[in-house]
């Protein structure tokens, strides 16, 4: 059943990427597009739950290609059936979503052909990142996804900023492929047709520094894909420029491929390491999401923001698998299982929050033609869907309760909290600092989502673009509403999930072959009973009170009155735009506070009228904050390259006689050596 | 007896295009077709390689062999040439030349394809040494076809590198045969390969180190290796597109032969720790300066020569890495020839839209040529290595190689060079393909046949990318039985 | 055993080629290189014949013939034709003055020798002690291209190299297979005529034969 | 069914007894400054009266500044409904743990902060701003506090806490438990806009946060949010007083224990009113720049709550 379902996503994907060459440009095509993309994305959902399912991995191999490197070999088990459940549900909502929102492509602003012809072969080749069987394989597949979101990416290739975003992504995907390249050649002593089983075997007989060098090239690697924090700076600049709908899988699924790697090779293949390990990962994850929300709060480019976002997220699911890989090195294999379930809940969360917030900054830039939330503002009137799940959005990032956020970041916190049950004490220390860096990141999320929300939906609009907006169309809001639908189902029901992940993790790197009995009833209860909850309880009970208010108001004929005025503005007239917050002001207390690290610059140029010094023209205030990795990072790595590339230039200086002396000089040199030195 | 359709052919193209006095287009059509004879006798002994038997011979004393390395090279050779006569420059086309310059053109492009097919099929080695002596002294005088500064000085720098080059190449050869006869007194044909390499074993070690020096020094001339590259990027950005195409098509391909078979005959002597030694120093050394020359430059040819200079140094690293090496070399050869012809011939037709090699002017390729726009992002992403094109499976094989003989050190300055050239040419490529259309430059391109034969050389690569064919794999192996015994 | 006469003449005849090499280095104007480029040319000429008297190899008189008729008559003839078209008459300052190629040139000589102990000391031919001085002229040749900044210089240079290298082969190894001699004098020959057209081009574009002008190419 | 009926009894009790509590802390803060000051029953006229009057709604507000209210007073009603107030074993211990309840608070400042900004005044915002980063920086210390009662206690649920608790009475008197109550001490004041922080009987636009937020509200609504904000400061003490004095709540539901066990809790909240009050007339408004060396202050004994429950266990 499951190689009919195989073949089935094959035709599906290539019938959209067909239907994207031949139809191009016209509504049927953009269509055609998003029902292959829709189909495939269906079919590797329905393998995903099938093999989780059955428990056994599947394996397949197609002879004909790749016959040099073994061949291609698919092997699907429960990690990598996890993750094609998790391209699925974040390519549904998109692919519709694209349908219509690339309707803005048709004025030639960006080939539509390209773009749906890369959206399919993109997700196909992520699904084969998740299936790959071998190491050829595997890397094969995932230069081809780097090189097809980097077309996704470029689609807009006549912005100005665009290609340089470009060039920046594929750069980095090719120097993650080039750490994985080394790592996967190390790790099978040079054999590149290895199938990940006889990996597993092989590394197990490994000598430990190797492992730890490959340990740290996979995090390196993988990290690079994920964005985590020294390697994240991709991620601002290729979002933005991005279709949003691409944007949103590649926020949502995209960077999950260097979770799924980084587990696949540091837990399956290499069978989980020292405790260091799972402290560097741990360390990582804190540090990525407390910076990745810090410099969130200071973007006012609203998919930037999103993008920031992301790294933050990835940060809080590297500090549930940081915490699951310590706990295995401890050998306190529920706790183990709670923080990697945690990590892996988080992953599938952040896909459907972030898809949806992306598609909802999607519609809103589709409507104001802006990505700046400076010029939005009162969106909230004029577009109230999109409105509304973009709410439903926030609120699951800021991880608020009744939403899944808040259940995947309180089982992260119940891993965590069960640090204490740590032999060691230096290493068992970590685990508060890393609650409080956890909790300081979801509050701050919350306040830079009150920031986003806030200023782009509420209030009056700051542009007549943000006036003019419109509500995007049926197939845009059908998009966005299945991911809000999935943000609330994930957080009341999470007892149908969390049972299954504990499957999706046995048997990896020595966690117990048979799931461990996580009485997963109505509440979701962390072992050792540390600490217990019900969602669906959590939620009913706000429903109920939620409806009792009205109802009791009514009862106690409370005065039912409303009238509508002006808003109080000290005495004035008219409330321009102008009196309102911005989203600059409304995060200049945070700057303030952790001034150490943004070291705000501020320039103020005031033009004042020409007759008199106390009447002014226009205020221009602009403040930059420092850019710690690009600047201290990647600037002096390039200078460098920059520099020997000017020495090297110089060699080719155009005298014959140089040219000459050149060969000479070989020929003395390679003389004395084959003479003289053995 | 097919060594007749193999050599025979160019020669009477060039014939015919010397006697037709006041040059005719259908002489450029004639000697196109006249071209297709040898792909189809380098085929003939493709197949007689494969079915194993003793190699083919032909001539006084054995003079042409065509063993399995000589047939792969064969199909190589004349393919391209094939590929660069039909789509070389026609009178009246696109291209500015005269009908002298097209005669001229005719006669000695058709001299240097036969000359470097005698090359790739001569058994004896003063013949081989000949023949490519021939192919530099002929590819030299086509460089200036059009008489500018920059095309004298480039021809002028390439007639005196190369040809010094090849000297020493030629001092390298007498003193190997000076041992060979020293040690076995003057026997029948000694210059052949077969008989070298029998008598190999019993030859002084120290005599033949310092004939290999001069041999890869002079080869590697040819082959465009650092130190000796200088007249690369200067001859292949001033000749004439589809001359350049063949350039750095086969040529380097042809002199990487010649380095090859003495590699065989000096490592039945030395063991293959020396010439390996020395081709991964040199080549590691080019693909150091070419990677870096890539980062800052300005024109497109010379950047597409600085790449074929990288991938010299990349297959001879290759050829240094013992039997496995060698497989990715040669399978890095021949994803690299299809490559860099396809991108020097659109190159051409770049030129003749835009009329400047410089980068700066080039931009919205895209939408000004679509077919070549987008032929030329293929070729280019397929040089870089990316997945569905062979080059990526060629590297991988060649890191491969290197990790499974522990040269992790080196892999890794390798794959560093790969990424500072990956990265450059991406924002080169970035550059051209999209961004407004200059000032004067008309939008819109037929698709001709001429981009239609570019297509068969995509359609190989993706091929070589996803999957090889089992002749190919056992023509590839055939030949590393023979170079690394 | 005294050596016998004729690797005495073969050792003379090797050193009168590299002292002709030498004159190139010495000398500054043209018309000298043209000489003693077809002084040169005489010797190597008559060493075939020795070569082949004692060698018993009626071949390489036919080969010293074509030498002849190549390097002593033909080239010179051209090469002079060049000199008087161009009118150019002197060197003006080389990369490196007089003295300095000429000590230079002394410790190519050692190195040369250096690099062929091998080859000598297993060599059981007569001529085997000119071995040395052929690569030797091989490494002038080599020098004189490198310094030199007129075209015709190099061009004179490059046959020297040639020289050296067939009288290498000459008494290494009495003389390559036949068919492997004429291919590479019929490539000189073509290798000359080539350089010679590329000449007359330069100073058609350049209005002089001097290298130095050819910069423009770079990076 | 009948445990069911008494957390609901709970959850209104707390209601009640909510506003009566602000009066209370207002009361004796008139009396410390030497002023009559209003009954201490006061807010209950003041409620009264606000659910009598019309709402006034500004235009540019949107459905969500209409919603606001009902969700923060719901979100505030259900933790009233988990935390422990006179009954101590609760039946819906399972339903919620201590990190919920901080997370349902932060659902409700995240309402109210969105609600200040809708109607697009300039004190709206400035209020939203400055809630929302006194929030984001008292987050750490709430959790790392939790994280030090629960290393005590065994379990983040609240009944458990409390039952531990009262099983071992010394716990109370551990270092890791007093630093955790000075530091959750110290978020209070922070959370629920008390006077170091933020001062709750100004309009004066330069000091007031909270107050800056709800401008914009009249009639029911603002009742509604007034009224969630006193429980706000119920739960606060009722967390600050059960869970680490326990003693004194009911454990069996007869009605004398838990009469006894409620006026034991009035009193514990009215001790805990007279601190407060004390110290707000004592301690003058910090600049808001100096609130974040205040919350620092609270995570740093947070922090040694949990290093030292650490060490000594």
């Amino acid at each position: 059943m499951i190689d009919t379902l195989f073949i089935g996503m094959i035709l599906a994907y290539g019938f959209g990427a067909s239907a994207a060459l031949v139809f191009g440009r016209g509504s049927i095509g953009r269509w055609l597009v998003a029902v292959g993309s829709v189909l495939g994305a269906g079919a590797g959902l329905a393998i995903g739950i099938a093999v989780i399912a059955a428990g056994t991995p599947v394996e397949a191999s197609i002879p004909g290609l790749f016959s040099f490197a073994g061949g291609l070999l698919v092997r699907l088990d429960s990690l990598g059936a996890f993750f094609l459940i998790l391209i699925g549900l974040g390519a549904i909502p998109t692919a519709l979503y694209g349908a219509s929102y690339s309707k803005t492509y048709e004025d030639g602003r960006g080939s539509l052909r390209q773009l749906g012809l890369m959206l399919n072969l993109f997700l196909f080749s992520m699904s084969l990142v998740v299936m790959a069987g071998n190491i050829f394989t595997f890397l094969f597949a995932w230069e081809c996804m780097s090189l097809t979101s980097y077309f996704l990416v470029i689609t807009e290739a006549n912005e100005p900023e665009t290609l340089g975003a470009g060039s920046w992504y594929l750069a980095m995907a090719h120097i993650s492929l080039v750490f994985l390249t080394i790592l996967f050649l190390l790790l099978s002593g040079g054999d590149w047709s290895a199938s990940f089983n006889s990996l597993r075997s092989g590394a197990a007989v490994l000598s430990s520094p190797l492992r730890n060098v490959l340990f740290v090239l996979a995090l390196i690697g993988f990290g690079l894909k994920a964005g985590i924090v020294p390697l994240h700076v991709w991620l601002p600049l290729a979002h933005p420029v991005a279709p949003s709908h691409v944007s949103a899988l590649m926020s949502g699924v995209l960077i999950k491929m260097g979770i799924y790697g980084l587990l696949r090779v540091v837990l399956d293949l290499l069978g989980g390491g020292p405790a260091w390990w799972g402290g560097v990962v741990l360390g990582v994850g804190s540090v990525s999401a407390v910076l990745g929300v810090l410099y969130a709060l200071m973007e006012h480019d609203l998919k930037r923001l999103l993008a920031f976002h992301s790294v933050e997220n990835i940060g809080i699911i590297l500090i549930g698998i940081g915490a699951g890989l310590i706990f295995r090195s401890y050998g306190l294999i529920t706790l183990a299982l709670l923080g990697f379930i945690g990590g892996l809940y988080h992953t599938l969360n952040h896909a459907v929050f972030k898809g949806l917030l992306f598609l909802g900054a999607g519609s809103v830039l589709h409507a104001t033609h802006t990505r700046n939330v400076e010029k939005m503002g009162g969106l909230i009137k004029s577009m109230p869907w999109t409105a509304f799940f973009f709410l439903i959005g926030a609120a699951a990032i800021s991880a608020l309760p009744p939403l899944n956020g808040f259940v995947s970041e309180w089982l992260v916190f119940q891993a965590l909290l069960g640090g204490f049950q740590i032999p060691k004490p230096e290493m068992a220390i970590i685990m508060p600092l890393a609650v409080g860096m956890l909790a300081l990141t979801s509050g701050l999320a919350a306040a830079c989502f009150v920031k986003a929300f806030g200023i782009t939906f509420l209030a009056i609009p700051r542009s007549p673009e943000a006036e003019q907006a419109h509500e995007s169309s049926w197939s845009m809001r059908l998009g966005m509403g299945m991911f809000a639908v999935l943000c609330v189902a994930l957080g009341v029901l999470p007892f149908a999930v969390v049972p299954q992940l504990s499957r999706v993790m046995t048997g990896l790197g020595g966690l117990p072959a048979s799931p461990a009995a996580f009485s997963f009833n109505l509440t979701l209860q962390s072992p050792a009973a540390f600490g217990q909850m019900s969602p669906p309880i959590i939620a009913l009970g706000l429903v109920v009170i939620l409806g009792l208010i009205p109802v009791g108001m009514r009862i106690f004929r409370i005065n039912q009155k409303r009238r509508v005025s002006a808003t109080w503005a000290c005495g004035q007239i008219s409330q321009t735009p102008r009196m309102e917050y911005t989203a600059t002001a409304f995060a200049e207390p945070l700057r303030r506070v952790f001034a150490q690290l943004f070291r705000p610059t501020k320039e103020l140029s005031i033009d004042f009228h020409p007759d008199s010094k106390y009447f002014v023209q226009s205020i221009e205030y602009r403040s930059e904050i420092l850019p710690w990795f690009e600047r201290f990072l990647y600037r002096p790595l390039l200078e460098m390259f920059h520099f020997s590339a000017r020495q090297v230039r110089r060699l080719q200086s155009g005298s014959l006689h140089l040219y000459l002396l050149y060969t000479s000089l070989a020929l003395v040199l390679l003389l004395v050596v084959a003479r003289w030195i053995k | 007896m097919s060594f007749l359709f193999l050599i025979l052919p160019p020669i009477t193209a060039a014939l015919l295009a010397g006697l037709v006095r006041p040059y005719r287009s259908w002489v450029g059509r004639v000697n196109s077709l006249l071209s297709l004879i040898p792909i189809g006798a380098s085929l003939v002994f493709i197949g007689g390689a494969l079915t194993g038997g003793p190699a083919p011979t032909f001539g006084p004393d054995e003079l042409l062999r065509a063993d399995s390395l000589s047939a792969l090279l064969m199909i190589c050779v004349s393919a391209v040439a094939a590929l660069g006569l039909f789509l070389g420059p026609t009178l009246g086309g696109e291209d500015p030349y005269r009908a002298a310059q097209l005669r001229r053109y005719q006669i000695f492009v058709n001299l240097f394809i036969a000359a470097m097919l005698l090359a790739v099929s001569a058994n004896n080695v003063g013949v081989m040494w000949v023949s490519i002596e021939a192919t530099t002294i002929f590819s030299a005088l086509i460089i200036p076809l059009i008489l500018t500064k920059t095309s004298v000085e480039a021809s002028w720098k390439y007639i005196l590198i190369g040809s010094t080059g090849i000297a020493l190449a030629f001092a390298g050869t007498v003193l190997a045969y000076f041992d060979f006869v020293n040690l076995v007194g003057p026997v029948e044909n000694a210059l052949n390969w077969p008989v070298l390499m029998n008598s190999a074993p019993a030859l002084h070690p120290e005599i033949i180190r310092v004939a290999f020096v001069f041999l890869l020094i002079g080869y590697g001339t040819k082959a465009g290796l650092a130190p000796m590259h200088t007249w690369l990027p200067d001859a292949h950005a001033e000749a004439p597109a589809p001359l350049s195409a063949l350039m750095s098509g086969v040529l380097l391909a042809v002199a990487i032969y010649a380095m090859l078979r003495w590699k065989a005959v000096v490592d039945l002597l030395l063991g293959p720790a020396f010439t390996n030694q020395l081709l991964i120093m040199l080549g590691l050394l080019s693909m150091v300066i070419a990677a870096f020359s890539m980062v800052i430059q300005r024109n497109y040819k010379r950047m597409l020569a600085y790449s074929s200079i990288e991938h010299t140094g990349l297959i001879c690293l290759g050829l240094g890495l013992g039997p496995m090496g060698i497989f990715a070399a040669l399978y890095l050869l021949i994803c690299h020839s299809t490559a860099k012809s396809m991108l020097f011939l659109l190159a051409g037709n770049i030129f003749h839209r835009y009329h400047s090699t410089q980068l700066s002017d080039i931009s919205g390729l895209l939408k000004t040529m679509p077919v070549t726009g987008r032929l030329f992002a293929a070729g280019m992403l397929a040089l870089i290595g990316l997945p569905p094109f062979g080059m990526f499976v060629a590297e991988l094989a060649l890191f491969r190689a290197g990790f499974s003989r522990q040269y992790i050190w080196l892999m890794v300055a390798v794959l560093v060079l790969l990424t500072v050239a990956f990265v450059s040419l991406v924002r080169h490529l970035n550059k051209i393909l999209y961004g407004p259309i200059p000032k004067g430059i008309s939008v819109g391109e037929p698709f001709g046949w001429r981009n239609a034969l570019l297509f068969i050389n995509l359609g190989i690569l993706t091929m070589l990318g996803l999957t090889l064919p089992a002749p190919l794999l056992t023509l590839l192996n055939q030949v590393v039985g023979i170079v690394a015994k | 055993m005294a050596p016998s006469l004729f690797s005495q003449l073969s050792t003379l005849g090797a050193c009168l080629a590299l002292l002709y090499g030498l004159l190139l280095l010495w000398r500054r104007n043209l018309g000298s290189y043209v000489d003693a480029f077809q002084g040169q040319s005489v010797v190597l000429a008559v060493l075939f014949g020795v070569v082949g008297y004692f060698g018993h190899d009626p071949e390489l008189y036919f080969v010293a013939t074509v030498f002849v008729a190549l390097k002593v008559f033909l080239m010179p003839y051209y090469l002079r034709r060049m000199q008087d078209r161009f009118a150019v008459e002197r060197e003006r300052d080389p990369y490196l003055n007089v003295p300095a190629s000429l000590i230079l040139a002394g410790l190519l000589v050692i190195l040369a020798y250096a690099v062929m102990r091998p080859v000598v000391t297993i060599s059981s031919l007569p001529t085997r002690s000119g071995l040395p001085l052929a690569l030797a002229l091989v490494f002038i040749g080599l020098l004189v291209i490198l310094t030199r900044k007129k075209a015709f210089t190099q061009v004179v240079g490059f046959l020297i190299l040639e020289n050296g290298i067939t009288l290498l082969a000459l008494l290494g190894t009495y003389g390559i297979p036949l068919i492997v001699e004429l291919g590479v004098f019929l490539d000189a020959l073509m290798g000359f005529l080539v350089m010679q057209i590329f000449i007359y081009q330069l100073h058609g574009t350049f209005e002089s034969i001097d290298v130095d002008q050819l910069n423009q190419l770079r990076h | 069914m009948m445990s069911f009926l008494l957390e609901i009894g709970q959850g209104l009790l707390a209601l009640a007894l909510a506003p009566g509590l602000v009066g209370f802390v207002r009361w004796i803060k008139a009396r410390l400054q030497a002023r009559r000051g209003a009954v201490p029953w006061q807010p209950y006229f003041e409620l009264a009266k606000l659910f009598g009057k019309d709402v006034v709604i500004s235009s540019n507000a949107s459905w969500l500044f209409r919603a606001a209210p009902y969700i923060i007073f719901g979100s505030t009603l259900a933790v009233a409904c988990l935390v422990p107030t006179i009954f101590a074993p609760l039946p819906g211990d399972g339903v919620g743990d201590l990190l919920a309840v901080v997370y349902l608070l932060l659902l409700g400042t995240f309402f109210l902060a969105l609600a200040g900004l809708d109607p697009g005044t300039a004190f709206g915002g400035m209020g939203s701003s400055r809630e929302m980063t006194i929030a984001a920086i008292a987050e750490p210390t709430i959790a790392l506090a939790i994280f030090g009662l629960a290393l005590g206690a065994g379990s983040t649920n609240l009944g458990r806490i409390v039952t531990n608790t009262l099983a071992n009475p010394i716990l109370a008197l551990s270092p890791g438990y007093l630093l955790a109550f000075a530091a959750l001490f110290i978020v209070t004041l922070a959370e629920t806009g008390r006077l170091p922080v933020d001062n709750p009987s100004t309009h004066l636009e330069l000091t007031m946060i909270h107050e800056a937020m709800i401008l914009e509200y009249s009639g029911r609504y603002l009742a509604l949010i007034e009224w969630a904000a006193g429980l706000k400061l119920l739960i606060f003490f009722s967390l600050l007083a059960n869970l680490f004095v326990p003693q004194g709540l009911a454990t069996t539901l007869t009605p004398t224990s838990l009469l006894m066990a409620g006026f034991i809790f009035i009193g514990k909240l009215a001790f805990l009113g007279v601190v407060t009050a004390v110290l707000e007339t004592r301690v003058a408004k910090l600049r808001l720049f100096r609130v974040p060396e205040l919350l620092s202050v609270s995570f740093v004994l947070a922090l040694l709550s949990v290093i030292s429950s650490f060490l000594l266990r």
